[in-house]
């Protein structure tokens, strides 16, 4: 089944499901599939239960941090300077929102088949950083989307036993985000100082 | 029958047991350190830089260009580089690091840096014995004891290392030929 | 084997210790809060992180080239295997091709790997059910000729640091091909020795039979992978499943247990050895010559088109997942590892519900955890 | 009264006291571990040697064991103290107590034993012991051997049915 | 004794040992190991036990699952933040004489690690390490030839006078402050007690 | 008799003979205890070299050789550094009791020496009840494991002083057992008395006991027990390292742990000694035309080959589970051994030639292949085979 067809039986039925296929332009080309996140239960219980695709199997689940970023688009307009028609350049510069994301990568032991790839954005990263959990539809979930929680600060709804994974409790930030600093530590001149030369 | 797997592991046992006193097989033992396993032409363990000739400063053939310190994964790698510079084997004029250290209680012995370096200069040494109780001072190389004759090279990489002469020499001569040709330039 | 559990009131002599994460058959920094009444196991939460070092956020700030030296140290009793996942992962973000010899080179390191992976783990199983040391030291001893065999290819015993996305790092020369196909003639007998003293063992039997079991259900949609899988009776190997390198063109066969208890397991891995060895002898003896590099691929300064990947390899501990974003930039934007030995943790408290304290130690042992790659 | 005789007597009066008057559960159950041993000495120094023998390995072997493993096993071996029993109960105490060693003492006082002096003890070798048990009192050994087997049938029957409880 | 005394005795045959030198010649022979692994190092750290390099020749493969049996401590591998606290809690539950070799780059300074946000730069910062073996991991051999050296250390050490084994000087502790862990990281950063840090011996 | 065999019991009886006569009794005493506490402390020096030289045979490498020659100073090196070690108190431990255990447990692996004859006349004490003397003894080194456990205030070493308390109580019966048939065969608790009834001769064929098809079960059901109460493997659960680090003493450090290792290594020999005695044949040499060799030298010979039988299975096997090994212990042992009482009473009562013979056998066969199979029907294992996927 290809991923066009997934996406229209998606939203066929499970009902309010809004699913958009995300273009991937490396060699790989393993595109995938953007659901919304009030339905991401729903969308994955389908689709591991349907007969046709039976993907059984999560085997990745990965957070990804987007912070809000300058998108710079190059655009070719033509205008006309000194009266001849010319294609000028502008940059037109957008920003986008930051939100964290998690990627899903499903596939099927029964039909041998994979990867479909599912993805789901938070609103935003402050916040409302809440998605549902997949847990209760693939247990392989489990740990990686605590890693998910612990590292990037995402919290996974229905998830049964949400807390640190990596970092111990009491531990405040989320390091794997982009914008992480790390405590000071006085260490690394170590090495320019002790020099005999120096 | 009950017992049956545990008489045949005891067999398996007394076997090695006895077979140790026979067979040089079953005892693999190597003591070190009086008796020592082959080093391996391959074997890495810390950078080494090399140096032609006998003198270490004249002889460096690192050109300070910070390849290696950028590729380091670790960053175990301090380069600074000098002022002036000075000629390399055929002549060119180069940079040479006034500075050279290399962190060995940072490195993790990855040979990137030889890998990446386009002038033979840093090739992986195999000595493994340097312990030391002193974690600062003994464990931070500056260029002095990185410094190595090509002779070193030569003995504990062979094959590689008689490829980089032949092709150093082949560079040579085919700059001095170039020198040759071009006398005006040179002059210049 | 789920027993039944007490109820509240029959806990009289509920327990809680915590094993780890300095406890010698923990496999490394891993901790279980464990809940016991007398010797069952009531609850058990592995409690991990304790060698967490960053190895994602460490390789997402350097070049795509820098990250295989760190993946040798994520299993590290595999790295061949990591190097491998990493570099089928950058390949096909960047469009690589891999030359022939090089992968030959690769199948037969890594079925090498396997090898040494599967006979220390049994080895270290045996350690954890009390067995002196000898089976361990017998496979170490079994280990070291492989050692050897790294040592001389890459220079390094464990930290390969051997492929690279295009290819492998250097040739292997003919010599080493011989060196090669004798410990692999050779490691036939270690494993009839091996068996002789383990398989048929009762004690071995009866420490495991029966412990540990784990569903094919639950297997499955716990993504547990690798020889864990296949013990529950589940046909997937990603060798054959994705016939990833060139692995489709060799005859082997995957064995697959009836159980899931630890026994299959620990025979997964024994037989799993055996056809390791068919494959290196066909590999060993079709090597074909030519280059080794992909003559397009450059190490340094590599920038993938934007978009991302995401490749699997059957490492012997599982589905070894590496998933790449790039931005265009010399670093990943995203850098993950899908670590086998965490997915197959998610069941450890399922298979020990019920148990006694002195299997949790075995079932551990045979879901064949490296620390270094559950933290990362 | 011999020197042996009265360090033994002692160690095991300490040791019966200590049983009644520590604090720590588990420290009792040592101390009658000790008082248990010296008076096995005690029939040892006397020269009944299968008695001495045997009441070390009946009554320190197992007795003080299982005493000790069902302390640990019902209080978790802690040493947190009983309160001291309330003083009437101590009351009560004495008065069985001292009952018991009345009684006791009317019996040694008044047996056969005693008041014919100069008897030689009897050399009561093993042999002889194992006929007696075999020939004289074969019935009551018999007894005795089918109560503590139906005892043990009955522990048997109790312990199943607690197991198929919990299942 | 003299030395000299000494090497002439024992040429007649007569071997004379002062006390210094039995007691350390009994602990030097004697070092048993914590069974202790932290990472790829451990895995180096077994394969020097086993059968190819095999340690028990000198001694020690008597590796002990109880600090309170154990004399050396092979910190093998990476300290992460989060471990740091057991290992010096470890450390602290070791009986004196107590010794410390801090194998592998990641033991010493983080290794290659050490950007890491969880990653400890070297066990030093906590705990007094005697014998320090650079490598990624170290070989086998390294490691033994490490051990040789803390018994060669041992050996050297005399009794008493200033230069006397720190287990011998009352006033400095056995045990050391484990650390904390804090909000953001381990609190306090280092030790200050045991760390000799060249930045800030340099500067004061 | 040849004088060598002799030649200890001489020298002892010449030097008490040169002693003043009121102090001969406590000579003659001192004579006895002292070669005891001195002969096996150091038997137990030799053994651990031995066995850790061994374990390294048995894994291909060579085991301790660095510390004087060949090794054999290692346990000196270790002792010192033993003595000379911290001795560390938990805060929170039973301070008394904690001191007492070593003690306790080296006191009581030191008394059943008192019984055993180690060569012609060579017997401490020559009881008339010595098989129960020893295992009246036996029995109260339980208690100071239990001391040395519960007094340390640990979770796991609580756990392994249970542990070792059950299994040793368990184990003692098939123990117990297994001697009553050879009691029963002689006739006499005395082990000095057990020994001379085993050291004729029937052709080249000694008279021991093992040498019976009862006593042949009885040896194996006895030497399985011991190495259970001694805690070895594959019977050492309270100290199994994998699961409960060191068992009931794991906060032990210093000297006393020194101890605890000395008593159950002194244990391992005594019990080893009383299988010798029992149906070894004590100090009897197993052949005719070898009576020569002084008796000391076979008793102390047999000793060391039962020895190296428990290092060989300990380089061998792995360990047994806790319920495993109490139903092995109730489910096979037991009633094994209760047959083995049975088959030397048919024994003793028929007449010799090939009848008794065989109606022992057929009766140990059949018990053995009955409980064997009951002991894997019940622990469910089975041989497999497996199947493949192309």
């Amino acid at each position: 089944m290809t991923l066009e067809e997934i996406r229209s039986r998606l939203e066929a039925f499970v009902p309010g499901c809004h699913a958009e296929i995300v273009v991937n332009g490396s060699p790989s080309a393993q595109n995938s599939l953007l659901i919304d996140r009030q339905h991401g239960l729903q969308a994955a219980m389908y689709l591991r239960d349907h007969p046709e695709l039976q993907l059984d199997f999560c085997s990745n689940v990965t957070a990804v941090d987007w912070p809000d970023r300058e998108k710079a688009e190059k655009i070719k307009t033509k205008r006309i300077v000194d009266g001849v028609e010319k294609e000028v350049e502008e940059t037109k510069k957008t920003t986008i929102p930051g939100y964290l994301e998690v990627v899903y990568h499903l596939f099927s032991i029964a039909k041998k088949e994979g990867p479909v790839v599912l993805r789901m954005h938070t609103a935003n990263r402050t916040d409302e950083v809440t998605l549902q959990s997949l847990t209760p539809v693939w247990r392989s979930a489990e740990f990686q989307e605590r890693e998910a929680f612990d590292l990037f600060g995402i919290v996974f709804e229905g998830h049964p036993d949400l807390r640190r994974i990596l970092m111990w409790e009491g531990f405040t930030d989320h390091p794997m985000r982009k914008d992480y600093v790390p405590p000071p530590d006085d260490d690394l001149e170590i090495l320019a100082v002790s020099e005999p030369g120096a | 029958m009950l017992g049956e797997g545990i008489v045949k592991g005891l067999a398996e046992t007394a076997r090695n047991f006895l077979g140790s006193f026979i067979e040089k097989d079953r005892l693999v033992t190597v003591q070190y350190p009086e008796e020592r396993l082959p080093v391996v032409e391959a074997a890495r363990m810390f950078p080494f830089l090399i140096y032609d000739g006998v003198d270490q400063e004249e002889g460096l053939r690192c050109v300070a260009c910070q390849i290696c310190e950028k590729e380091c994964p670790p960053q175990c790698i301090h380069i600074e580089k000098s002022k002036d510079k000075k000629p390399d084997f055929i002549g060119k004029q180069q940079f040479y690091p006034a500075v050279f250290d290399i962190d060995v209680s940072v490195c993790m012995s990855c040979q990137i840096c030889v890998e990446v370096c386009p002038f033979d200069a840093i090739r992986m040494d195999n000595e493994f014995e340097l312990s030391t109780d002193d974690r600062f001072a003994g464990l931070l190389w500056p260029k002095e004891k990185l410094a190595m004759p090509n002779e070193h090279y030569l003995a504990i990489h062979p094959t590689e290392a008689t490829e980089v002469e032949a092709r150093r020499a082949e560079e040579k001569a085919q700059a001095e030929a170039k020198k040759a040709s071009q006398p005006a330039a040179v002059a210049k | 084997m789920t027993q039944a559990l007490p109820s509240e009131a029959e806990q009289d002599q509920v327990m809680e210790i915590s094993m780890g994460p300095q406890h010698p058959s923990t496999h490394g920094v891993f901790r279980m809060d464990i809940r016991l009444d007398g010797e069952r196991v009531l609850r058990l939460k592995p409690v991990i992180g304790y060698l967490h070092r960053n190895h994602e956020k460490i390789a997402e700030a350097a070049s795509y080239l820098a990250a295989i030296p760190y993946t040798d140290r994520l299993d590290y009793l595999c790295s061949m295997t990591n190097n491998w996942g990493y570099a089928l992962a950058v390949e096909k973000l960047a469009g690589l091709t891999v030359p022939e010899r090089a992968e030959y080179i690769r199948v037969i390191v890594s079925e090498l790997t396997r090898l040494q992976n599967h006979a220390s783990v049994v080895g270290f199983l045996l350690q954890d059910m009390g067995a002196s040391g000898t089976p361990l030291m017998y496979a170490f001893r079994e280990r070291e000729k492989v050692m050897d065999l790294f040592e001389s290819l890459s220079g390094a015993r464990m930290m390969c640091n051997y492929m690279r996305f295009g290819g492998v790092r250097v040739d292997c020369s003919a010599e080493w091909l011989s060196q090669a196909a004798k410990v692999v003639a050779g490691f036939n007998g270690f494993l009839d020795e091996f068996e002789r003293l383990l398989t048929g063992n009762e004690i071995l039997m009866a420490r495991t039979q029966g412990v540990g079991v784990l569903p094919r259900e639950l297997a499955i949609n716990a993504g547990v992978t690798g020889p864990g899988l296949r013990a529950s009776g589940v046909n997937y190997d990603l060798r054959k499943v994705d016939s990833y390198g060139v692995y489709g063109r060799f005859e082997f066969r995957v064995p697959l247990g009836e159980h899931g208890d630890v026994y299959d397991r620990y025979m997964m891995r024994v037989l799993e050895m055996r056809e390791s060895l068919r494959i290196l002898e066909q590999a060993l003896r079709d090597i074909p010559s030519g280059p080794f590099m992909d003559p397009k691929a450059r190490l340094r300064g590599l920038r993938p088109k934007v978009g991302e990947a995401y490749a699997r390899i059957e490492s012997p501990k599982g589905e070894l997942g590496f998933y790449l974003i790039s931005d265009g930039s010399p670093n990943p934007y995203r850098y993950r590892v899908r670590p086998p030995s965490l997915i197959n943790l998610t069941v450890l408290e399922d298979m020990c519900l019920g148990q006694s304290i002195a299997d949790v130690v075995v079932i551990l042992g045979s879901i064949d955890i490296v620390l270094g790659e559950v933290d990362r | 009264m011999s020197a042996p005789f009265i360090i033994l007597a002692a160690v095991t009066l300490v040791g019966a006291c200590a049983a009644m008057l520590l604090r720590g559960l588990v420290h009792c159950a040592l101390a009658l571990a000790v008082a248990f041993a010296g008076i096995g000495a005690l029939y040892l120094n006397l020269g009944a040697q299968f008695l001495g023998l045997a009441q070390l390995l009946v009554y320190v072997g197992a007795i003080a064991v299982l005493i000790v493993f069902v302390v640990l096993l019902t209080r978790g071996g802690d040493s947190d103290s009983p309160p001291l029993s309330p003083a009437p109960r101590q009351f009560t105490g004495i008065l069985v107590a001292g009952a018991i060693f009345a009684i006791l003492a009317w019996a040694i006082f008044h047996s056969f034993a005693i008041h014919t002096p100069g008897m030689p003890a009897p050399q009561a070798t093993i042999r002889q012991l194992g006929a007696a048990l075999m020939e004289s009192y074969a019935l009551p050994l018999e007894v005795i051997g089918l109560m503590l087997t139906a005892a043990l049938i009955g522990a048997v029957i109790v312990a199943m049915k607690e197991k198929q409880g919990t299942q | 004794m003299d030395q000299d005394l000494k090497t002439e005795l024992s040429k007649h045959g007569i071997f004379a040992t002062t006390f210094e030198e039995l007691y350390n010649w009994g602990r030097k022979n004697s070092v048993w190991p914590l069974t202790f692994g932290l990472a790829c190092c451990a895995i180096e750290m077994i394969a020097t036990t086993m059968a190819r390099y095999d340690l028990a020749r000198f001694g020690a493969e008597v590796f002990r699952a109880s600090p309170r049996q154990a004399d050396l401590m092979i910190v093998s591998g990476t300290v992460t933040k989060k471990m740091a606290p057991q290992v010096v809690r470890l450390y602290n539950q070791m009986p004196e004489p107590k010794y410390v070799i801090s194998m592998g780059a990641c033991a010493i300074s983080g290794g290659p690690f050490r950007d890491g946000y969880n990653v400890l730069k070297g066990i030093d910062r906590y705990i007094p390490v005697d014998v320090h073996i650079p490598g990624c991991p170290p070989r086998p051999e390294a490691l033994i030839h490490a051990f040789m050296a803390l018994q060669d250390k041992i050996s050297a050490q005399h009794l008493t006078g200033e230069s006397r084994p720190r287990h011998l000087k009352r006033d400095l502790p056995s045990e050391f402050q484990v650390p904390e862990l804090g909000e953001h990281g381990l609190e306090p950063q280092q030790n200050d007690e045991v760390f000799r840090n060249p930045l800030k011996v340099l500067q004061g | 008799m040849q004088p060598s065999d002799q030649v200890f019991v001489l020298l002892k009886h010449w030097l008490v003979g040169r002693s003043p006569a009121v102090m001969q009794p406590g000579v003659s005493i001192l004579l006895t205890i002292v070669p005891i506490l001195l002969i096996f402390p150091v038997l137990f020096a030799v053994t651990t070299v031995l066995e850790r030289k061994g374990l390294g045979r048995i894994q291909n490498r060579y085991g301790p050789n660095r510390v004087g020659p060949y090794g054999i100073l290692q346990p000196l090196a270790d002792g010192l550094k033993s003595l000379t070690k911290e001795d560390i108190v938990p805060s929170s431990a039973d301070r008394t009791v904690h001191f007492l255990a070593p003690l306790v447990l080296l006191a009581v692996a030191f008394l059943p020496y008192a019984v055993l004859p180690m060569g012609r006349n060579m017997v401490a004490v020559n009881l008339d009840s010595g098989v129960l003397f020893f295992f009246a003894i036996g029995a109260i080194s339980e208690l100071s494991v239990f001391m040395a456990g519960w007094s340390s205030r640990n979770k796991y070493s609580l756990l392994g002083a249970m542990r070792a308390v059950a299994q040793m109580i368990s184990y003692e019966v098939p123990l117990l057992l297994s001697s009553i048939a050879v009691i029963m065969a002689a006739g006499s608790l005395s082990t000095v008395e057990i020994v001379e009834k085993q050291s004729g001769f029937s052709g080249i064929f000694p008279h021991w006991y093992v040498l019976t098809p009862w006593g042949f079960a009885g040896f194996i059901l006895f030497m399985i027990a011991a190495t259970a109460e001694t805690n070895r493997s594959p019977f050492d659960l309270p100290e199994g390292e994998s699961e409960i680090i060191a068992g009931y003493y794991i906060e032990y450090s210093g000297f006393k742990f020194a101890l605890f290792f000395l008593g159950e290594y002194l244990g391992m020999f005594a019990i080893s000694g009383l299988g010798i005695t029992l149906f070894l044949g004590g100090w009897s040499a197993p052949l005719p035309f070898l009576t020569w060799v002084p008796s000391w030298i076979w008793f102390f010979g047999k000793l060391l080959g039962l020895i190296i039988g428990f290092i060989w299975v300990r380089g061998t096997l792995p360990r047994l589970r806790m319920d495993q090994l109490m139903n092995f212990a109730w489910k096979f042992m037991l009633p094994m051994a209760l047959v083995v009482v049975v088959s030397a009473g048919a024994w003793r009562f028929l007449p010799q030639g090939v009848t008794r013979w065989l109606v022992s056998m057929v009766f140990i066969a059949a018990a053995y292949v009955l409980l064997a199979r009951g002991v894997e029907t019940r622990n469910k294992i089975a041989k497999r085979t497996y199947r493949f996927a192309e």
